[in-house]
């Protein structure tokens, strides 16, 4: 591949972010972005868990196994949880898996997340934007590609 | 030349799949082959097994349970339990399923002729008695064989397989059919009690006659003590052992019953061939 | 608690345990005996005091004992413990894997052990017949070569950084010299790889990981890898590949080393048993780094404190959050 | 049986030679463990090894190995198999190891089913040992019908000598193979019996371990002895002793997939030490604790080898010896084995 297709096939790649939704705020959020009319980015499949508590890291590393090229997760802000404590939970689980993944040399820039409640609406749209942003900044997930 | 590969399996279709139990867990197969050159090969004994690969998942050993004398197809009777049977379970009528076999060594059926059958099956173990009752009871072979007795027992009315071939055999004057569940149940006129206590009232001689058991691990033991109550000697008593197995041709080292392998020596075997073994079943 | 003091550690050992089981306070003694081969240890089952000078103590008992305890196991057990042994027992009374009732703890105060595989690489691949440890030199014997070699450069790395040379709690402690004070800068050693990029620090785990032969020694030596079916034998669903394919080992040692966050005791079994001297501990070493910088936590040490991954903060931090500009 | 040599320096023009009409595997030295891999640049070979970390057996069954592979399109499937494997020499592997592709042959070609796979290799393979100068003392392949010039399968054994390699043929195939390469000459005479009394000499020293002779029938009787407890206790239930073994062979059979509906069914080292290996579907493990693993194992080489192959399933290379993570050392249990079968008979 010549210098110049690959500037191309830069230009024209969108990236594939899975996004991992809790029920009871994110989730909400999004569909309230959805009936506001507010636009965003196309490129997130969106995955309802019932709290980020819920998201075992496997789920992350093999979406990005799978090839996804990043992930977000995103749930109730501190002390709104559904659950009183699963996103205190989640927070810890992805400071060291982040942390982890990082050291081991996955860009940090796949792994985003976040907090956004019902009422965010707007605040989900953009952080929809700022994912696709850092995801495309670290270019398509070849990570774990086989050699077969 | 290349040696023809063992490893690879033939391609059939789905022909048509039965559920057989009420909670539906058990489902039959039909598979009609796509290259008819590869179901003339496909020459086996009632009591051998076969790898069904459902492919992107993985291959199970599974008993034939139809019989040889069932021409046309083949079909297997497979419990939802593990990875692979779950995906068969998913799949429908007209999809693809690679089959290797058969494999085994299948219940001595030549070794058997003149002699009285018992044939004792428990649940969902029953298809290649199945295979066997069918084989031994087709208008070709009655002849080879004396007295034919199916016990066949299960915990409840609702997990009794293939009821429209016992049916058949009940009608039939020249088979003992002896069905029987665990515990009285509504519209059940059959007998009632575990599968040994109901071997000891049917009682069958041991003279000229060949026990063939097949079931889960408490049944087998039980019934084992009944056929020595009975006269049966170790030589009568055939069983099949379960063991977890991946290439089923005795390579891959996992089903072996002390030198024996139970996918390329077994999975029949008679108790007087386990005495010599170690108990590691 | 009984503190002797005293200067023959092994001789000690052996006394001590004799004692137990003739006091018939132990049922079993699991201490550490010579291998067969230099610089390597086993473990050993002692349940005769006859036997007690099977045990021996020296820089070669890199194993973590604390492996061969069991939640179910109702004997009465003496263990010698070093100080990441102990640590390994407190952790596993923290998370009630077992009964403190049943176990004496023999501390022992440790000196730190020999990184094996860093000294094979140093006399390539040659076998050693006769290793000995004098004045803080290992004297090494092959068939045609002699070779010292200064013991502080074999040392593990984090052996060398360790402040706990002896158990937190034991009912026992053999040993007279106090734990000297640990480097300030713990995890120098990790500064390298942290500042490479993503791309080079990738490279480097994908050429150590690629070697690994998955044998699982590593987990099967660990004190905490105690679940009865690890996730990568999983197969309802399976999750990730078994396959010795690299992607497939980074994400083993990855999530292994994932699960054990905030309660890995940094013995350093894990890369002492490897079969291809991967340096596992480097990875687990991070993980240390990070619980202790984010959750200010260290494991084993305290039965009170519950484990960081089981617990949470309203104000821990959150930096790494994304937000919207 | 024909003698040529070649002087050590010269040694990459020899392997440049093989690597015109062969695929050459040999040692090759990576972050100072010595494996078996493709020789690309002949100066990467690395002959002044005592043992391979990984066994030679990796080139002839690997660790991940293709079965065959499929395409789903649609409802269909469609099968691909293997390319013909091709013309291959194994450079410089040990006697002790190479003594295990006589017995693959034998295992694999066993019975009602021979796999293609191994086979197809072995046919194709041409093997150069080299014999072992400086055996190590975990070593005891005399007591199990090797030596460390034992010359039962290889095609050419290659003893070193001064500054040269002495290449000697012992098979049709070798000596076809030594007729063709250019860079070697003819042998010194005079070097010849002195390199014939350097072998000897070697072979006498390794120790012979007593009891392994006839160990078969000894174990017989040993099933239920409560030695395996005594053995096993120590065991973590890792896998490096199998999967370090020449002679394990047992493979677990997977499906890999890609998202475009291709695929491939692959078999992997697998070991009977770990408790997956056996367990049914059911719930049902025969071999539930370390027990009955460790000893499967032995049973294994020693037991059921010689009973169904009328061979030991062991080579005596020792690796199991060094690299168990525990320092458990299966001399201790051939000791076992014979102390207590004379105490029995006695």
């Amino acid at each position: 591949m010549t210098d110049k297709s690959k500037e191309k096939s830069t230009e024209e790649w969108k990236p594939k972010i899975i996004a991992f939704l809790c029920n009871w705020c994110s989730y909400a959020g999004a569909d309230l972005a959805g009936v506001s009319r507010i636009q965003y980015p196309p490129n997130i499949r969106v995955v309802r868990v019932p709290c980020t508590g819920r998201i075992n890291p496997f789920f992350i590393i093999k979406s990005l196994a799978y090839g996804w090229d990043g992930i977000l997760v995103s749930g109730c802000h501190p002390g709104d949880c559904h659950y009183i404590s699963g996103n205190y939970i989640a927070r810890r689980r992805f400071a060291i898996l982040r942390d982890l993944m990082t050291f081991l040399g996955i860009e940090p820039e796949r792994l985003n997340f976040t907090w956004v409640s019902a009422a965010e609406g707007e605040r989900f749209a953009k952080i929809v934007r700022k994912t696709v942003e850092n995801v495309k900044s670290v270019g398509p997930n070849k990570i774990f590609n086989k050699k077969w | 030349m290349q040696l023809e590969s063992p490893y690879i399996p033939v391609l059939t279709t789905i022909k048509s799949i039965v559920r057989e139990n009420e909670v539906n867990d058990i489902k039959t197969f039909e598979f009609v082959f796509n290259d008819e050159e590869n179901y003339k090969k496909f020459d086996y004994v009632a009591g051998q097994f076969a790898e069904l690969s459902v492919f992107g998942v993985g291959e199970c050993p599974i008993g034939i349970a139809s019989s040889p004398t069932e021409k046309g197809s083949i079909k297997f009777t497979v419990k939802k339990a593990g990875e692979v049977t779950a995906a068969l379970h998913n799949l429908e009528v007209g999809d693809i399923v690679g089959i290797r076999g058969p494999l085994g060594n299948g219940w001595p059926v030549e070794e058997m002729k003149g002699k009285n059958l018992v044939i004792i099956g428990g649940g969902f173990a029953f298809s290649t008695l199945r295979s066997l009752t069918i084989f031994a009871s087709h208008e070709d072979n009655r002849k080879n064989y004396g007295d034919l007795t199916v016990i066949y027992g299960n915990r409840e009315s609702g997990e009794v397989l293939y009821r429209d071939i016992l049916e058949e055999w009940e009608k039939r004057d020249d088979i003992n059919v002896v069905l029987t569940i665990d515990r009285e149940q509504e519209g059940w006129t059959r007998k009632v009690g575990f599968v040994a206590p109901i071997v000891k009232e049917v009682s069958p001689s041991p003279e000229k006659a060949v026990a063939i058991v097949c079931g889960p691990p408490i049944m087998i033991k039980t019934t084992q003590d009944v056929l020595k109550e009975l006269k049966f000697s170790d030589e009568q008593i055939l069983l099949s052992l379960e063991m977890r197995m991946k290439c089923g041709i005795g390579k891959c080292g996992r089903c072996n019953v002390g030198n024996k392998f139970v996918c390329l020596d077994g999975p029949v075997f008679s108790q007087a061939e386990l005495n010599k073994l170690p108990k590691e079943y | 608690m009984v503190i002797n003091i005293i200067d023959d550690i092994e001789k000690s050992i052996r006394e001590t345990a004799k004692k137990l089981l003739e006091e018939k306070k132990v049922d079993l003694i699991i201490g550490y005996t010579k291998g067969s081969i230099p610089l390597r240890s086993g473990p050993c089952f002692i349940t005769d005091a006859s036997q007690t000078g099977m045990l021996v103590w020296n820089q070669s008992c890199d194993l973590n004992l604390a492996k061969y305890l069991a939640k179910n196991d109702d004997r009465k057990i003496g263990i010698i413990s070093k100080g990441c042994v102990g640590r390994a027992i407190v952790h596993l009374i923290v998370e009630k894997q077992l009964n403190k009732e049943n176990i004496t703890i023999i501390g022992i105060s440790c000196e730190g052990v020999l990184n094996r595989a860093k000294i094979m690489v140093e006399i390539g691949d040659k076998e050693i017949i006769e290793a000995n440890i004098e004045d803080n030199k290992i004297i090494i014997k092959g068939k045609d070569f002699n070779k010292t070699l200064p013991l502080q450069d074999y040392i593990n790395q984090l052996c060398i950084t360790c402040h706990y040379k002896i158990p937190p709690i034991s009912d026992i402690i053999i040993g007279n010299k106090k734990p000297e004070k640990p480097p300030k800068d713990d995890f120098k050693d990790l500064n390298e790889i942290e500042s490479k990029s993503s791309n080079d620090k990738m490279e480097y785990f994908k050429k150590e990981l690629n070697r690994c032969i998955r044998c699982y020694a590593c987990r099967e030596a660990c004190p905490m890898c105690y679940c009865s079916l690890c996730f990568i034998d999983q197969n309802k669903p399976v999750w990730f590949g078994k396959t010795a394919d690299i992607s497939d080992n980074f994400i083993f040692h990855m999530i292994r080393a994932f699960h054990v966050a905030g309660r890995c005791v940094s013995c350093g079994a894990c890369s002492s048993v490897c079969p291809m001297g991967i340096d596992l501990n480097f990875i687990t070493r991070k993980l240390e780094k990070i619980v202790k910088e984010r959750f200010d936590f260290e494991s084993g040490i305290n039965l009170e404190a519950p484990p960081p991954m089981g617990t949470h903060k309203f104000d821990d931090k959150q930096e790494f959050m994304i937000e919207e500009d | 049986m024909m003698q040529k040599m070649i002087s050590k320096e010269k040694i990459s023009d020899l392997i440049k030679e093989l690597q015109k009409e062969f695929k050459v595997f040999g040692p090759v030295k990576e972050e100072g463990v010595v494996l078996f891999k493709e020789i690309t640049d002949a100066k990467e070979i690395c002959l002044d090894y005592s043992n391979s970390k990984i066994p030679a057996k990796s080139v002839l069954f690997p660790m991940i190995d293709t079965l065959f592979s499929y395409k789903k399109e649609g409802k269909g499937v469609k099968i691909i198999e293997n390319p013909p494997y091709e013309k291959t020499v194994i450079f410089g592997i040990r006697p002790c190891d190479s003594m295990v592709f006589s017995l693959f042959k034998n295992f694999f070609s066993f019975g009602k089913y021979k796999d293609p796979l191994v086979l197809n290799r072995l046919k194709n393979i041409t093997i150069i040992g080299m014999g072992c100068l400086e055996p190590r003392t975990t070593c005891f392949c005399t007591s199990v019908n090797g030596g460390p010039f034992n010359k039962e399968s290889v095609d050419v054994l290659i003893t070193e000598f001064k500054d040269n390699y002495y290449l000697e043929s012992i098979t049709d195939k070798g000596e076809a193979l030594i007729k063709k390469i250019k860079s070697l000459t003819d042998a010194d005479k005079g070097d010849l019996a002195k390199i014939e009394k350097l072998q000897k000499d070697i072979e006498s020293a390794i120790p012979v371990i007593e009891g392994l002779d006839g160990i078969y029938t000894k174990l017989d009787g040993l099933f239920d002895h409560p030695m395996w407890k005594m053995e096993s206790q120590g065991c973590i239930g890792c896998g490096s002793c199998t999967y370090l073994c020449p002679t394990c062979h047992c493979f677990d059979v997977l499906d890999e997939n890609k998202q475009d509906g291709s695929g491939r069914r692959i078999r992997i080292w697998d070991t009977c030490q770990f408790p997956l290996f056996t367990l049914e579907t059911s719930g049902h493990n025969p071999r539930t604790t370390k027990l009955p693993r460790v000893r499967q194992r032995i049973f294994h080489k020693f037991n059921y080898y010689p009973k169904n192959y009328n061979i030991i399933g062991c080579v005596g290379c020792g690796r199991c010896i060094i690299n168990c993570p525990v320092s458990s050392d299966i001399r201790n249990i051939f000791i076992s084995v014979e102390n207590i079968s004379s105490k029995t008979e006695g």
